[in-house]
């Protein structure tokens, strides 16, 4: 088991390093905030795989308000402003 | 001295040097004070990897409660900025 | 997990980190950069809980992943072009290209000494012998704290003289805010998928809150993740366009931005008259003041991070509803339901004259 | 068997993260990106937290582990479509 959390920990980590030269190319702010949500659900299982491999059974709760947080930001993203003749 | 503090912490010091010359070089406000939240991740970065002791050992809470501290006036500094750039926009438009 | 594998993370982990840090700041676009700081936060929560810090991951997952984020690009969603590009004035002569050359040079130079005397200093940190005395002293007292997780220990009793100074502080920039003008206009009412979230959100975002300020005491978590998660609740009501965001009004808000410092000085003040020192609590009654206090924190910290996302003093809607009490921030969240239509132009033109600029700009 | 059943879920789960994160960098436009993406944080997710759930001890992590998933799945489906939402927008100036 323990190999296969240590393989697990690194391809999400490797899937999270492609949503991140998706975040760095673009090229549109979509496209950004897009990679920035892979990178988000990449985290979340790195979190719970290092959750049970260091020992460490508060990462869950880490990954549960790092998730809520990323669709919060989605919707910063995405929300629009009245009266500023926004996008 | 552990790799995970060689690696965190002078990757730290790398940080905080982005971000001051980013905070002290770029014209627009924002990027700045984008340099200066970079910078300050760049010192938590170093306190938290000063902090650390190792795998199955627990680290130091002392440092954890200072970055605890330091994201939040972090923020909340941010937004004072952020207010005070509203309003010298305002005062640049109208005054 | 074995050490090589661990290694390669760290690596990952650390370029990962790097090569946001600098597409952030290479970047003119401002809409750019701050895209580049939400995913360098949230790689960042990663390594904070990889360090083995997971109450900073919390903090960082909720803060520097999410709030600072919608801070942001609230900012530059209200100044598309103008203000926050600052003062690029062109440069009108060649001696002044120069200059600005060995500015820059000058600047980046400097940077780079500055790092390497951080990373001297640090090797040195690292290999001082007696680092460990403040994290012994801590795990000695932590009996008497009153808490067991060692980072609530340090943030509410052996240090608490710091976090009454923070939440000093964070009223400091709450005031500023107020001063600085009133808040940026608020957002048009979502379509039916955006309310979708909104319904199941933010009473989720609301329990998360009321869940970390509880297992703070022996777990990771605590007023300031709580009170980010609240925050975001609010965040998340504005963003959708809703009227009322869960922010009491008039001097109820008053109080509660006030609340966290008002009742660390209670506390400390009563043990001072019972003839104890200033928040030096009695180890029976440590751990019921400690949530005590961090519950009037959560709510602070809310408030203050929402103010912070309005961007100025909020405006008294045109009914004021009467008595809602301090306590209830979450109750009063979970109870507007009230929605804005985009369609009624006169409120939309109200709305938007509140505004600062455009307060002066077309009424 | 247990063991071996949580192993092919996680695995299996890895195998929709890369899938996702390949398609997100190599799918020409945003949409199609779209809906590579959602594939890693649906099922990739899904699967990884169904492997760990069978692997945890308590029942309340598993539990906690599903509740996550469930998260997720409901916030990217969202987020996903308001950011579909918004690309529009900006094509099609209203």
């Amino acid at each position: 088991m323990s190999e296969l959390l240590s393989v697990s920990a690194l391809a999400l980590m490797l899937s999270l390093f492609l949503g991140l030269l998706r975040v760095v190319r673009g090229p549109g702010a979509g496209d950004r905030m897009l990679a920035t949500q892979l990178i988000g659900t990449a985290g979340v299982g790195l979190l719970l795989v290092l959750s049970v491999s260091l020992k460490q059974t508060a990462l869950i709760d880490v990954a549960l308000i790092l998730a809520l947080l990323a669709a919060v930001a989605a919707a910063a993203f995405t929300g629009q402003q009245r009266g500023t003749g926004d996008d | 001295m552990l790799t995970a503090h060689w690696l965190y912490g002078m990757a730290g010091c790398l940080i905080v040097a982005l971000g001051l010359r980013t905070a002290l070089l770029h014209a627009a406000l924002l990027q700045r004070l984008i340099g200066i939240n970079v910078m300050g991740a760049g010192v938590f970065l170093v306190l938290i990897a000063v902090a650390y002791r190792g795998p199955g050992l627990a680290p130091d809470p002392v440092p954890h409660a200072l970055v605890l501290t330091g994201i939040v006036v972090a923020v909340s500094a941010t937004a004072l900025a952020l207010a005070l750039a509203r309003r010298l926009a305002a005062e640049r438009d109208h005054g | 997990m074995n050490t090589t594998a661990l290694l390669v993370l760290d690596v990952l982990l650390v370029f990962s980190l790097l090569s946001l840090a600098a597409a952030a700041l290479a970047t003119r676009d401002a809409r750019r950069s701050v895209i580049l700081f939400m995913a360098f936060g949230l790689v960042l929560a990663v390594a904070w809980a990889r360090l083995l810090a997971p109450d900073v991951a919390l903090a960082e997952a909720a803060i520097g992943a999410g709030l600072s984020g919608a801070l942001l690009l609230a900012a530059v969603r209200e100044q598309p072009r103008r203000a926050l590009s600052g003062d690029t004035k062109p440069i009108h002569s060649r001696n002044d290209a120069g200059l600005k050359v060995t500015l820059q040079w000058t600047v980046t130079l400097f940077c780079v000494a500055l790092a390497a005397i951080l990373a001297w200093a640090l090797t040195q940190a690292f290999d001082s012998a007696s680092k460990d005395a403040l994290a012994q002293a801590v795990s000695a007292n932590l009996a008497a704290s009153g808490v067991s997780n060692p980072v609530t220990a340090v943030l509410l009793n052996f240090r608490a003289y710091d976090t009454l100074l923070e939440l000093a502080v964070l009223l400091t920039a709450v005031l500023g805010i107020f001063a600085l003008g009133p808040a940026r206009s608020g957002y048009r009412s979502a379509g039916p998928v955006f309310d979708g979230l909104t319904r199941w959100l933010v009473p989720v975002l609301i329990l998360a809150a009321g869940y970390l300020l509880w297992v703070g005491a022996h777990a990771p978590g605590g007023a300031f993740q709580a009170g980010a998660t609240l925050a975001a609740a609010g965040v998340v009501l504005r963003l959708a366009g809703q009227r009322t965001i869960g922010l009491p009004q008039g001097h109820t808000l008053h109080i509660v931005i006030a609340a966290g410092v008002a009742m660390f000085l209670v506390v400390g003040l009563s043990l001072l008259v019972l003839g104890r020192p200033f928040l030096g609590y009695p180890p029976a009654l440590a751990g019921g003041l400690i949530l005590l206090i961090e519950c009037a924190a959560m709510l602070a910290i809310a408030a203050t991070l929402v103010l912070a996302f309005l961007g100025g003093r909020p405006q008294p809607p045109s009914v004021n509803p009467a008595g809602a009490k301090p306590g209830a921030l979450s109750i009063s969240m979970l109870r507007s339901r009230s929605r804005e239509f985009p369609s009624d132009t006169d409120s939309h033109n109200a709305e938007s004259c509140r505004g600062f600029n455009e307060e002066k700009n077309r009424c | 068997m247990i063991d071996a059943m949580a192993s092919l879920l996680i695995v299996s789960g890895l195998g929709f993260y890369l899938a996702g994160s390949i398609g997100l960098l190599r799918l020409p436009d945003l949409y199609s990106r779209l809906h590579a993406l959602t594939k890693a944080d649906n099922l990739g997710l899904g699967l990884l937290t169904a492997g760990l759930a069978l692997h945890a001890q308590d029942l309340l992590i598993a539990l906690k582990l599903v509740l996550i998933w469930l998260a997720v799945l409901a916030a990217s489906a969202a987020s996903a479509h308001l950011i579909a939402q918004h690309a529009r927008r900006q094509e099609t100036p209203s």
